[in-house]
Protein backbone atom coordinates (compact mmCIF):
# COMPACT_ATOMS: atom_id res chain seq x y z
CA UNK A 1 0.00 0.00 0.00
CA UNK A 2 1.35 3.37 -0.99
CA UNK A 3 1.00 6.44 1.23
CA UNK A 4 -1.38 7.88 -1.38
CA UNK A 5 -3.88 5.07 -1.05
CA UNK A 6 -3.34 4.93 2.71
CA UNK A 7 -4.42 8.54 3.07
CA UNK A 8 -7.25 8.06 0.60
CA UNK A 9 -8.51 5.20 2.78
CA UNK A 10 -8.24 7.42 5.87
CA UNK A 11 -10.33 9.93 3.91
CA UNK A 12 -12.95 7.27 3.23
CA UNK A 13 -13.01 6.51 6.94
CA UNK A 14 -13.54 10.18 7.73
CA UNK A 15 -16.40 10.41 5.24
CA UNK A 16 -18.20 7.48 6.83
CA UNK A 17 -17.51 8.69 10.37
CA UNK A 18 -18.74 12.17 9.53
CA UNK A 19 -21.88 10.90 7.81
CA UNK A 20 -22.71 8.72 10.78
CA UNK A 21 -22.31 11.57 13.26
CA UNK A 22 -24.22 13.90 10.95
CA UNK A 23 -27.25 11.66 11.06
CA UNK A 24 -27.07 10.57 14.68
CA UNK A 25 -26.41 13.78 16.59
CA UNK A 26 -29.26 16.16 17.27
CA UNK A 27 -27.23 19.20 18.25
CA UNK A 28 -26.58 21.49 15.30
CA UNK A 29 -23.03 22.38 16.29
CA UNK A 30 -22.18 18.68 16.32
CA UNK A 31 -23.79 18.31 12.92
CA UNK A 32 -21.62 21.19 11.76
CA UNK A 33 -18.47 19.51 13.06
CA UNK A 34 -19.53 16.26 11.40
CA UNK A 35 -20.12 18.10 8.14
CA UNK A 36 -16.63 19.56 8.33
CA UNK A 37 -15.11 16.16 9.06
CA UNK A 38 -16.91 14.68 6.06
CA UNK A 39 -15.65 17.51 3.89
CA UNK A 40 -12.10 16.94 5.08
CA UNK A 41 -12.50 13.27 4.19
CA UNK A 42 -13.52 14.16 0.66
CA UNK A 43 -10.53 16.48 0.32
CA UNK A 44 -8.23 13.79 1.65
CA UNK A 45 -9.49 11.26 -0.89
CA UNK A 46 -9.01 13.75 -3.71
CA UNK A 47 -5.52 14.84 -2.72
CA UNK A 48 -4.47 11.32 -1.79
CA UNK A 49 -5.44 10.04 -5.22
CA UNK A 50 -3.72 13.04 -6.80
CA UNK A 51 -0.45 11.90 -5.23
CA UNK A 52 -0.29 8.71 -7.32
CA UNK A 53 1.93 10.40 -9.88
CA UNK A 54 5.18 8.73 -10.84
CA UNK A 55 7.09 12.02 -10.72
CA UNK A 56 8.06 13.96 -7.62
CA UNK A 57 5.30 16.53 -8.03
CA UNK A 58 1.66 15.74 -7.40
CA UNK A 59 -1.19 16.36 -9.80
CA UNK A 60 -1.98 20.07 -9.43
CA UNK A 61 -5.57 19.99 -10.70
CA UNK A 62 -7.19 18.20 -7.72
CA UNK A 63 -5.00 20.28 -5.42
CA UNK A 64 -6.39 23.49 -6.89
CA UNK A 65 -9.92 22.14 -6.55
CA UNK A 66 -9.38 21.23 -2.91
CA UNK A 67 -7.83 24.63 -2.26
CA UNK A 68 -11.00 26.39 -3.39
CA UNK A 69 -13.04 23.75 -1.58
CA UNK A 70 -11.42 24.56 1.77
CA UNK A 71 -12.29 28.22 1.46
CA UNK A 72 -15.86 27.40 0.41
CA UNK A 73 -16.14 25.01 3.36
CA UNK A 74 -15.24 27.72 5.84
CA UNK A 75 -17.75 30.08 4.22
CA UNK A 76 -20.42 27.38 4.48
CA UNK A 77 -19.47 26.81 8.11
CA UNK A 78 -19.87 30.50 8.89
CA UNK A 79 -23.28 30.56 7.19
CA UNK A 80 -24.31 27.45 9.11
CA UNK A 81 -23.23 29.04 12.40
CA UNK A 82 -25.47 32.03 11.73
CA UNK A 83 -28.36 29.76 10.78
CA UNK A 84 -27.79 27.74 13.93
CA UNK A 85 -27.92 30.87 16.08
CA UNK A 86 -31.17 31.86 14.36
CA UNK A 87 -32.61 28.44 15.13
CA UNK A 88 -31.70 28.90 18.74
CA UNK A 89 -33.18 32.38 18.78
CA UNK A 90 -36.52 31.14 17.46
CA UNK A 91 -36.74 27.68 19.03
CA UNK A 92 -34.84 28.13 22.25
CA UNK A 93 -32.26 25.50 21.48
CA UNK A 94 -29.89 24.60 18.72
CA UNK A 95 -30.95 21.04 18.12
CA UNK A 96 -33.20 19.19 15.76
CA UNK A 97 -35.90 16.84 16.93
CA UNK A 98 -34.76 13.60 15.46
CA UNK A 99 -38.02 11.72 15.52
CA UNK A 100 -39.78 14.09 13.19
CA UNK A 101 -36.80 15.66 11.51
CA UNK A 102 -38.38 19.03 12.19
CA UNK A 103 -37.78 21.86 14.57
CA UNK A 104 -39.56 21.63 17.82
CA UNK A 105 -40.91 25.05 18.83
CA UNK A 106 -40.73 25.99 22.46
CA UNK A 107 -44.37 27.14 22.67
CA UNK A 108 -45.83 24.16 24.56
CA UNK A 109 -43.44 24.80 27.42
CA UNK A 110 -41.74 21.74 28.83
CA UNK A 111 -40.90 21.46 32.49
CA UNK A 112 -37.97 23.83 33.10
CA UNK A 113 -38.97 27.47 32.60
CA UNK A 114 -35.58 28.90 31.63
CA UNK A 115 -34.73 29.74 28.05
CA UNK A 116 -38.27 30.72 27.10
CA UNK A 117 -38.27 34.38 28.15
CA UNK A 118 -34.90 34.95 26.51
CA UNK A 119 -36.07 33.53 23.22
CA UNK A 120 -39.28 35.51 23.02
CA UNK A 121 -37.78 38.77 24.23
CA UNK A 122 -34.84 38.51 21.86
CA UNK A 123 -36.71 37.58 18.73
CA UNK A 124 -39.04 40.54 19.09
CA UNK A 125 -36.27 42.92 18.02
CA UNK A 126 -34.75 40.37 15.71
CA UNK A 127 -31.58 40.31 17.78
CA UNK A 128 -30.09 37.03 18.91
CA UNK A 129 -31.02 36.64 22.54
CA UNK A 130 -27.78 34.87 23.23
CA UNK A 131 -26.11 38.23 23.67
CA UNK A 132 -28.88 40.56 24.73
CA UNK A 133 -30.81 38.33 27.04
CA UNK A 134 -28.20 37.20 29.51
CA UNK A 135 -30.21 38.65 32.37
CA UNK A 136 -33.60 37.52 31.15
CA UNK A 137 -33.49 33.91 32.19
CA UNK A 138 -32.79 34.12 35.86
CA UNK A 139 -36.07 33.03 37.39
CA UNK B 1 -21.23 31.76 40.48
CA UNK B 2 -22.82 28.96 42.47
CA UNK B 3 -25.03 26.37 40.90
CA UNK B 4 -25.35 27.85 37.46
CA UNK B 5 -25.95 24.49 35.96
CA UNK B 6 -29.48 24.24 37.23
CA UNK B 7 -30.66 27.60 35.94
CA UNK B 8 -28.66 28.15 32.78
CA UNK B 9 -29.75 27.49 29.25
CA UNK B 10 -27.51 24.50 28.58
CA UNK B 11 -28.71 22.94 31.79
CA UNK B 12 -32.23 23.01 30.41
CA UNK B 13 -31.03 21.68 27.10
CA UNK B 14 -29.51 18.76 28.89
CA UNK B 15 -32.41 18.28 31.29
CA UNK B 16 -35.12 18.39 28.68
CA UNK B 17 -34.35 14.82 27.69
CA UNK B 18 -33.38 15.30 24.09
CA UNK B 19 -34.42 12.44 21.89
CA UNK B 20 -31.24 10.40 21.92
CA UNK B 21 -30.84 10.21 18.17
CA UNK B 22 -32.61 7.70 15.98
CA UNK B 23 -34.02 4.50 17.42
CA UNK B 24 -32.29 1.12 17.27
CA UNK B 25 -33.84 0.04 13.97
CA UNK B 26 -33.03 3.31 12.24
CA UNK B 27 -29.53 3.14 13.66
CA UNK B 28 -29.07 -0.38 12.33
CA UNK B 29 -30.23 0.64 8.85
CA UNK B 30 -27.95 3.64 8.99
CA UNK B 31 -24.99 1.49 10.00
CA UNK B 32 -25.70 -0.97 7.20
CA UNK B 33 -25.93 1.84 4.65
CA UNK B 34 -22.72 3.40 5.89
CA UNK B 35 -20.96 0.03 5.87
CA UNK B 36 -21.97 -0.26 2.22
CA UNK B 37 -20.59 3.23 1.54
CA UNK B 38 -17.38 2.35 3.37
CA UNK B 39 -16.83 -0.90 1.50
CA UNK B 40 -17.77 0.64 -1.83
CA UNK B 41 -15.49 3.64 -1.49
CA UNK B 42 -12.62 1.57 -0.08
CA UNK B 43 -12.78 -0.93 -2.94
CA UNK B 44 -12.96 1.94 -5.41
CA UNK B 45 -9.86 3.52 -3.90
CA UNK B 46 -7.97 0.24 -3.75
CA UNK B 47 -8.94 -0.83 -7.25
CA UNK B 48 -7.38 2.27 -8.79
CA UNK B 49 -3.94 1.77 -10.28
CA UNK B 50 -1.29 2.68 -7.71
CA UNK B 51 0.50 4.91 -10.19
CA UNK B 52 -1.41 7.22 -12.47
CA UNK B 53 -0.03 10.16 -14.42
CA UNK B 54 -3.00 12.42 -13.78
CA UNK B 55 -3.11 15.80 -15.41
CA UNK B 56 0.30 16.88 -14.13
CA UNK B 57 2.03 16.37 -17.47
CA UNK B 58 -0.58 18.41 -19.36
CA UNK B 59 -0.26 21.24 -16.85
CA UNK B 60 3.53 21.19 -17.06
CA UNK B 61 3.34 21.27 -20.82
CA UNK B 62 1.19 24.38 -20.90
CA UNK B 63 2.83 26.05 -17.94
CA UNK B 64 4.97 28.47 -20.02
CA UNK B 65 1.83 29.93 -21.61
CA UNK B 66 0.06 30.48 -18.30
CA UNK B 67 2.09 33.44 -17.11
CA UNK B 68 3.08 31.88 -13.78
CA UNK B 69 5.60 29.22 -12.81
CA UNK B 70 3.69 27.43 -10.07
CA UNK B 71 1.35 24.76 -11.45
CA UNK B 72 -1.35 25.10 -8.79
CA UNK B 73 -1.61 28.86 -9.35
CA UNK B 74 -1.68 28.28 -13.10
CA UNK B 75 -4.58 25.84 -12.71
CA UNK B 76 -6.44 28.11 -10.31
CA UNK B 77 -6.23 31.36 -12.19
CA UNK B 78 -5.65 30.40 -15.78
CA UNK B 79 -6.57 26.87 -16.81
CA UNK B 80 -9.60 26.64 -14.58
CA UNK B 81 -10.36 30.29 -14.05
CA UNK B 82 -14.08 29.64 -14.15
CA UNK B 83 -13.88 27.58 -10.96
CA UNK B 84 -12.04 30.27 -9.10
CA UNK B 85 -14.30 33.05 -10.33
CA UNK B 86 -17.41 31.17 -9.30
CA UNK B 87 -15.77 30.20 -6.02
CA UNK B 88 -15.24 33.87 -5.23
CA UNK B 89 -18.89 34.41 -6.12
CA UNK B 90 -19.88 31.62 -3.72
CA UNK B 91 -17.96 33.30 -0.92
CA UNK B 92 -19.72 36.53 -1.69
CA UNK B 93 -23.13 34.82 -1.76
CA UNK B 94 -22.47 33.18 1.60
CA UNK B 95 -21.73 36.59 3.05
CA UNK B 96 -24.87 37.98 1.43
CA UNK B 97 -26.90 35.21 3.06
CA UNK B 98 -25.31 35.88 6.46
CA UNK B 99 -25.97 39.59 6.16
CA UNK B 100 -29.57 39.13 5.18
CA UNK B 101 -30.19 36.75 8.08
CA UNK B 102 -29.13 38.88 10.96
CA UNK B 103 -27.53 42.15 11.97
CA UNK B 104 -24.14 41.86 13.59
CA UNK B 105 -24.44 41.20 17.30
CA UNK B 106 -23.61 44.14 19.46
CA UNK B 107 -20.01 43.93 20.46
CA UNK B 108 -19.67 43.48 24.18
CA UNK B 109 -15.92 43.18 24.13
CA UNK B 110 -14.36 44.31 27.34
CA UNK B 111 -12.42 47.38 26.31
CA UNK B 112 -8.80 47.47 25.36
CA UNK B 113 -6.62 44.94 27.04
CA UNK B 114 -2.96 46.02 27.25
CA UNK B 115 -1.71 42.47 26.58
CA UNK B 116 -3.80 42.17 23.46
CA UNK B 117 -2.79 45.61 22.28
CA UNK B 118 0.88 44.67 22.59
CA UNK B 119 0.24 41.37 20.84
CA UNK B 120 -1.53 43.20 18.04
CA UNK B 121 1.29 45.64 17.59
CA UNK B 122 3.63 42.71 17.14
CA UNK B 123 1.47 40.30 15.21
CA UNK B 124 -0.78 42.32 12.93
CA UNK B 125 1.98 43.99 10.87
CA UNK B 126 3.82 40.67 10.61
CA UNK B 127 0.68 38.91 9.43
CA UNK B 128 -0.02 41.55 6.79
CA UNK B 129 3.59 41.23 5.67
CA UNK B 130 3.27 37.44 5.45
CA UNK B 131 0.03 37.81 3.48
CA UNK B 132 1.83 40.00 0.96
CA UNK B 133 4.70 37.53 0.83
CA UNK B 134 2.36 34.62 0.16
CA UNK B 135 0.55 36.58 -2.53
CA UNK B 136 3.81 37.36 -4.28
CA UNK B 137 5.03 33.79 -3.79
CA UNK B 138 2.02 32.40 -5.65
CA UNK B 139 3.65 33.08 -8.98
CA UNK B 140 6.48 30.61 -8.50
CA UNK B 141 6.00 28.66 -5.25
CA UNK B 142 3.22 27.49 -2.91
CA UNK B 143 1.11 30.48 -2.04
CA UNK B 144 -1.38 32.73 -3.76
CA UNK B 145 -4.63 34.55 -3.32
CA UNK B 146 -6.40 32.01 -1.12
CA UNK B 147 -3.62 31.54 1.36
CA UNK B 148 -2.84 35.25 1.49
CA UNK B 149 -6.52 36.06 1.82
CA UNK B 150 -6.92 33.58 4.64
CA UNK B 151 -3.95 35.02 6.54
CA UNK B 152 -5.21 38.57 5.99
CA UNK B 153 -8.73 37.55 7.01
CA UNK B 154 -7.31 35.98 10.16
CA UNK B 155 -5.61 39.31 10.85
CA UNK B 156 -9.00 40.94 10.62
CA UNK B 157 -10.42 38.39 13.06
CA UNK B 158 -7.57 39.05 15.49
CA UNK B 159 -8.11 42.81 15.31
CA UNK B 160 -11.83 42.35 15.78
CA UNK B 161 -11.33 40.09 18.78
CA UNK B 162 -9.08 42.63 20.43
CA UNK B 163 -11.75 45.29 20.15
CA UNK B 164 -10.66 47.17 17.04
CA UNK B 165 -13.56 48.26 14.85
CA UNK B 166 -13.65 49.54 11.33
CA UNK B 167 -13.79 53.32 11.30
CA UNK B 168 -17.13 54.75 10.28
CA UNK B 169 -15.69 56.12 7.06
CA UNK B 170 -14.75 52.64 5.84
CA UNK B 171 -17.82 50.91 7.17
CA UNK B 172 -20.12 51.66 4.25
CA UNK B 173 -19.33 51.52 0.59
CA UNK B 174 -15.52 51.06 0.87
CA UNK B 175 -16.16 47.77 2.69
CA UNK B 176 -18.69 46.66 0.05
CA UNK B 177 -16.22 47.60 -2.65
CA UNK B 178 -13.50 45.51 -1.02
CA UNK B 179 -15.90 42.57 -0.77
CA UNK B 180 -16.79 42.79 -4.44
CA UNK B 181 -13.40 43.73 -5.85
CA UNK B 182 -12.22 40.17 -6.49
CA UNK B 183 -15.24 39.04 -8.48
CA UNK B 184 -15.52 42.39 -10.24
CA UNK B 185 -11.91 42.63 -11.39
CA UNK B 186 -11.80 38.95 -12.31
CA UNK B 187 -14.85 39.15 -14.55
CA UNK B 188 -13.84 42.55 -15.95
CA UNK B 189 -10.46 41.24 -17.07
CA UNK B 190 -12.12 38.06 -18.30
CA UNK B 191 -14.49 40.14 -20.40
CA UNK B 192 -11.82 42.58 -21.52
CA UNK B 193 -9.76 39.84 -23.19
CA UNK B 194 -12.81 39.03 -25.30
CA UNK B 195 -12.30 42.35 -27.08
CA UNK B 196 -9.17 40.85 -28.57
CA UNK B 197 -11.14 37.88 -29.88
CA UNK B 198 -10.10 35.44 -27.17
CA UNK B 199 -12.71 33.41 -25.26
CA UNK B 200 -13.81 34.45 -21.78
CA UNK B 201 -11.02 34.29 -19.18
CA UNK B 202 -8.18 33.39 -21.58
CA UNK B 203 -5.38 35.83 -21.11
CA UNK B 204 -2.83 36.60 -23.81
CA UNK B 205 0.37 34.81 -22.71
CA UNK B 206 2.45 37.96 -22.89
CA UNK B 207 0.48 39.84 -20.25
CA UNK B 208 -0.90 36.84 -18.35
CA UNK B 209 1.55 37.19 -15.48
CA UNK B 210 0.59 40.78 -14.73
CA UNK B 211 -3.12 40.15 -15.12
CA UNK B 212 -3.00 37.14 -12.81
CA UNK B 213 -1.14 39.13 -10.17
CA UNK B 214 -3.73 41.93 -10.39
CA UNK B 215 -6.60 39.47 -10.07
CA UNK B 216 -4.88 37.72 -7.20
CA UNK B 217 -4.30 40.97 -5.34
CA UNK B 218 -7.96 41.91 -5.70
CA UNK B 219 -9.08 38.42 -4.76
CA UNK B 220 -6.84 38.46 -1.67
CA UNK B 221 -8.48 41.64 -0.48
CA UNK B 222 -11.97 40.27 -1.15
CA UNK B 223 -11.33 36.89 0.47
CA UNK B 224 -9.83 38.56 3.53
CA UNK B 225 -12.72 41.00 3.89
CA UNK B 226 -15.27 38.23 3.35
CA UNK B 227 -13.71 35.87 5.89
CA UNK B 228 -13.46 38.59 8.51
CA UNK B 229 -17.04 39.67 7.84
CA UNK B 230 -18.22 36.07 8.04
CA UNK B 231 -16.59 35.77 11.43
CA UNK B 232 -18.48 38.85 12.53
CA UNK B 233 -21.67 36.96 11.74
CA UNK B 234 -24.02 39.68 10.58
CA UNK B 235 -24.47 42.93 8.73
CA UNK B 236 -22.35 45.56 10.42
CA UNK C 1 20.41 12.98 7.28
CA UNK C 2 16.88 12.60 6.02
CA UNK C 3 16.33 9.58 8.25
CA UNK C 4 17.36 11.60 11.30
CA UNK C 5 14.87 14.34 10.46
CA UNK C 6 12.14 11.78 9.89
CA UNK C 7 12.92 10.05 13.16
CA UNK C 8 12.76 13.37 14.99
CA UNK C 9 9.46 14.21 13.33
CA UNK C 10 8.11 10.84 14.36
CA UNK C 11 9.24 11.44 17.93
CA UNK C 12 7.56 14.84 18.01
CA UNK C 13 4.39 13.29 16.65
CA UNK C 14 4.48 10.81 19.52
CA UNK C 15 4.80 13.67 22.02
CA UNK C 16 1.79 15.23 20.34
CA UNK C 17 -0.16 12.05 20.97
CA UNK C 18 0.88 12.30 24.60
CA UNK C 19 -0.40 15.87 24.68
CA UNK C 20 -3.80 14.67 23.47
CA UNK C 21 -4.23 13.04 26.83
CA UNK C 22 -4.39 16.50 28.40
CA UNK C 23 -7.09 17.61 25.96
CA UNK C 24 -9.18 14.64 26.97
CA UNK C 25 -8.50 14.97 30.68
CA UNK C 26 -7.83 18.67 31.36
CA UNK C 27 -10.05 19.67 34.25
CA UNK C 28 -10.63 23.22 32.99
CA UNK C 29 -11.30 24.53 29.54
CA UNK C 30 -8.05 26.47 29.68
CA UNK C 31 -6.08 23.22 30.09
CA UNK C 32 -7.61 21.79 26.95
CA UNK C 33 -7.03 24.99 25.01
CA UNK C 34 -3.40 25.21 26.08
CA UNK C 35 -2.83 21.61 25.06
CA UNK C 36 -4.14 22.51 21.61
CA UNK C 37 -1.73 25.46 21.57
CA UNK C 38 1.08 23.06 22.45
CA UNK C 39 0.10 21.01 19.40
CA UNK C 40 0.49 24.13 17.30
CA UNK C 41 4.05 24.59 18.53
CA UNK C 42 4.87 20.94 17.97
CA UNK C 43 3.36 21.13 14.49
CA UNK C 44 5.66 24.02 13.62
CA UNK C 45 8.66 21.89 14.59
CA UNK C 46 7.36 18.85 12.70
CA UNK C 47 6.70 20.90 9.58
CA UNK C 48 10.19 22.39 9.67
CA UNK C 49 11.68 18.90 10.01
CA UNK C 50 9.52 17.63 7.16
CA UNK C 51 10.60 20.59 5.02
CA UNK C 52 14.18 19.36 5.39
CA UNK C 53 13.43 15.67 5.13
CA UNK C 54 11.19 15.95 2.09
CA UNK C 55 13.28 18.72 0.55
CA UNK C 56 10.23 20.89 0.08
CA UNK C 57 10.93 24.48 1.09
CA UNK C 58 7.29 25.49 0.75
CA UNK C 59 6.60 23.72 4.04
CA UNK C 60 8.65 26.37 5.86
CA UNK C 61 6.01 28.88 4.88
CA UNK C 62 3.36 26.59 6.32
CA UNK C 63 5.29 26.51 9.59
CA UNK C 64 5.53 30.30 9.50
CA UNK C 65 1.78 30.67 9.02
CA UNK C 66 1.14 28.21 11.83
CA UNK C 67 3.41 30.08 14.19
CA UNK C 68 1.73 33.37 13.37
CA UNK C 69 -1.87 32.24 13.49
CA UNK C 70 -1.70 29.98 16.54
CA UNK C 71 -2.38 33.05 18.67
CA UNK C 72 -5.79 33.71 17.10
CA UNK C 73 -7.52 30.67 18.52
CA UNK C 74 -6.29 31.43 21.99
CA UNK C 75 -7.32 35.07 21.68
CA UNK C 76 -10.78 33.94 20.56
CA UNK C 77 -10.84 31.61 23.54
CA UNK C 78 -9.89 34.23 26.12
CA UNK C 79 -12.18 36.88 24.63
CA UNK C 80 -15.22 34.78 23.93
CA UNK C 81 -15.27 31.43 25.62
CA UNK C 82 -13.40 31.66 28.85
CA UNK C 83 -14.96 32.03 32.23
CA UNK C 84 -12.29 33.01 34.72
CA UNK C 85 -14.54 32.08 37.65
CA UNK C 86 -13.96 28.44 36.93
CA UNK C 87 -10.22 28.82 37.26
CA UNK C 88 -8.64 27.97 40.56
CA UNK C 89 -7.20 31.43 41.05
CA UNK C 90 -7.25 33.29 44.33
CA UNK C 91 -9.77 36.02 45.02
CA UNK C 92 -7.38 39.03 44.71
CA UNK C 93 -6.11 37.77 41.36
CA UNK C 94 -9.62 37.44 40.09
CA UNK C 95 -10.54 40.94 41.21
CA UNK C 96 -7.45 42.35 39.54
CA UNK C 97 -8.37 40.45 36.39
CA UNK C 98 -11.85 41.93 36.40
CA UNK C 99 -10.60 45.44 37.07
CA UNK C 100 -8.16 45.05 34.19
CA UNK C 101 -10.92 43.87 31.93
CA UNK C 102 -13.27 46.69 32.82
CA UNK C 103 -10.76 49.52 32.65
CA UNK D 1 26.52 12.35 8.46
CA UNK D 2 24.31 10.14 6.34
CA UNK D 3 25.23 7.06 8.30
CA UNK D 4 23.95 8.16 11.65
CA UNK D 5 21.57 5.23 11.53
CA UNK D 6 23.70 2.58 9.95
CA UNK D 7 21.90 -0.33 8.28
CA UNK D 8 20.93 0.90 4.84
CA UNK D 9 19.78 4.46 5.00
CA UNK D 10 17.13 3.98 2.31
CA UNK D 11 15.46 1.16 4.18
CA UNK D 12 15.33 3.27 7.31
CA UNK D 13 13.82 6.17 5.40
CA UNK D 14 11.15 3.87 3.97
CA UNK D 15 10.29 2.44 7.39
CA UNK D 16 10.22 5.88 8.99
CA UNK D 17 8.05 7.26 6.21
CA UNK D 18 5.63 4.40 6.63
CA UNK D 19 5.51 4.85 10.40
CA UNK D 20 4.98 8.58 10.06
CA UNK D 21 2.20 8.18 7.50
CA UNK D 22 0.51 5.44 9.46
CA UNK D 23 0.68 7.35 12.73
CA UNK D 24 -0.65 10.53 11.10
CA UNK D 25 -3.52 8.65 9.48
CA UNK D 26 -4.46 6.85 12.68
CA UNK D 27 -4.18 10.05 14.67
CA UNK D 28 -6.50 11.84 12.25
CA UNK D 29 -9.11 9.10 12.41
CA UNK D 30 -8.89 8.94 16.18
CA UNK D 31 -9.22 12.71 16.50
CA UNK D 32 -12.25 12.72 14.20
CA UNK D 33 -13.86 9.99 16.26
CA UNK D 34 -13.18 11.74 19.56
CA UNK D 35 -14.40 15.05 18.11
CA UNK D 36 -17.69 13.56 17.04
CA UNK D 37 -18.21 11.38 20.10
CA UNK D 38 -17.18 13.87 22.77
CA UNK D 39 -19.92 14.66 25.25
CA UNK D 40 -18.62 18.17 25.88
CA UNK D 41 -19.02 20.64 23.02
CA UNK D 42 -16.02 22.71 24.03
CA UNK D 43 -13.80 19.65 24.06
CA UNK D 44 -15.19 18.69 20.68
CA UNK D 45 -14.16 22.05 19.27
CA UNK D 46 -10.67 21.86 20.74
CA UNK D 47 -10.28 18.38 19.29
CA UNK D 48 -11.50 19.69 15.96
CA UNK D 49 -8.80 22.36 16.03
CA UNK D 50 -6.24 19.63 16.67
CA UNK D 51 -7.82 17.68 13.81
CA UNK D 52 -7.18 20.59 11.45
CA UNK D 53 -3.60 20.73 12.64
CA UNK D 54 -2.95 17.06 11.94
CA UNK D 55 -4.68 17.46 8.59
CA UNK D 56 -2.26 20.27 7.69
CA UNK D 57 0.65 17.93 8.45
CA UNK D 58 -0.95 15.30 6.21
CA UNK D 59 -1.22 17.83 3.38
CA UNK D 60 2.48 18.45 3.90
CA UNK D 61 3.14 14.71 3.63
CA UNK D 62 1.13 14.56 0.41
CA UNK D 63 3.30 17.25 -1.25
CA UNK D 64 0.42 19.69 -1.20
CA UNK D 65 2.09 22.71 0.37
CA UNK D 66 -0.56 25.03 -1.08
CA UNK D 67 -3.33 23.19 0.68
CA UNK D 68 -1.28 22.94 3.86
CA UNK D 69 -0.90 26.73 3.81
CA UNK D 70 -4.61 27.27 3.33
CA UNK D 71 -5.46 24.71 6.01
CA UNK D 72 -2.98 26.28 8.42
CA UNK D 73 -4.43 29.74 7.88
CA UNK D 74 -8.08 28.70 7.88
CA UNK D 75 -8.02 25.75 10.25
CA UNK D 76 -5.82 27.42 12.84
CA UNK D 77 -6.95 30.98 12.27
CA UNK D 78 -10.53 31.29 11.18
CA UNK D 79 -12.48 28.09 11.84
CA UNK D 80 -11.29 27.68 15.42
CA UNK D 81 -12.14 31.26 16.31
CA UNK D 82 -15.47 30.98 14.48
CA UNK D 83 -16.52 27.83 16.32
CA UNK D 84 -15.40 29.11 19.71
CA UNK D 85 -17.29 32.37 19.20
CA UNK D 86 -20.34 30.40 18.05
CA UNK D 87 -20.21 28.22 21.16
CA UNK D 88 -19.94 31.30 23.37
CA UNK D 89 -22.99 32.83 21.68
CA UNK D 90 -24.87 29.55 21.84
CA UNK D 91 -24.36 28.94 25.54
CA UNK D 92 -23.76 32.32 27.13
CA UNK D 93 -24.12 30.96 30.64
CA UNK D 94 -22.32 27.73 30.23
CA UNK D 95 -19.89 27.14 33.08
CA UNK D 96 -16.37 26.80 31.82
CA UNK D 97 -17.01 28.01 28.33
CA UNK D 98 -18.47 31.41 28.83
CA UNK D 99 -17.19 34.87 28.21
CA UNK D 100 -16.93 36.72 31.48
CA UNK D 101 -20.25 38.02 32.82
CA UNK D 102 -20.52 41.29 30.98
CA UNK D 103 -23.36 42.77 32.96
CA UNK D 104 -21.51 42.49 36.25
CA UNK D 105 -18.77 44.83 35.08
CA UNK D 106 -21.01 47.56 33.78
CA UNK D 107 -23.79 47.66 36.32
Amino acid sequence: MTPASLYALVGVGLIVLGLYALSVHAHLLRKLLAFNVTGSGVFLVLVGLARRTPAAAADPVPQAMVLTGIVVAVAATALAVVLMLRVQATCGRAALNDDLGTLEPLQPPPTPPAGGPAASAGSAEGAPPALTGTTAHAP
Amino acid sequence: MPDTRSTSVPGTVRARALPAGPGPTARLILLLLLAAVLVGLATAVLSLPPVAPGLGAVVTEHLPASGVEHPVTAVLLNFRGYDTLLELAVLWLALLAVWSLTPAPLAHEPTANPMLAALNQLLAPLMILVAGYLLWNGGHAPGGAFQAGAVLGATGVLLHLSGRRLPRAVDGWPLRLALLLGVALFSLIGLAVMAGGAPFLTYPPASAGGLILAIEAAATLSIAATLAALFLGGRP
Amino acid sequence: MSSLYLALALFLLLTLVAGLWRVGRGPTAADRMLAAQLFGTTAVAILLLLAEAMDSPGLRDVALVFALLAAITVVAFTRRAWQPERLPTSEPERLAERAGGAA
Amino acid sequence: METLITPGNDAWVAVLNLLLDGLLGLLLLWLAWRTLASADLFRAIVLFIAFGLVLAMIWARLDAADIALAEAAIGAGVTGALLLAALARLHPDRPGTQARPRGSDAS
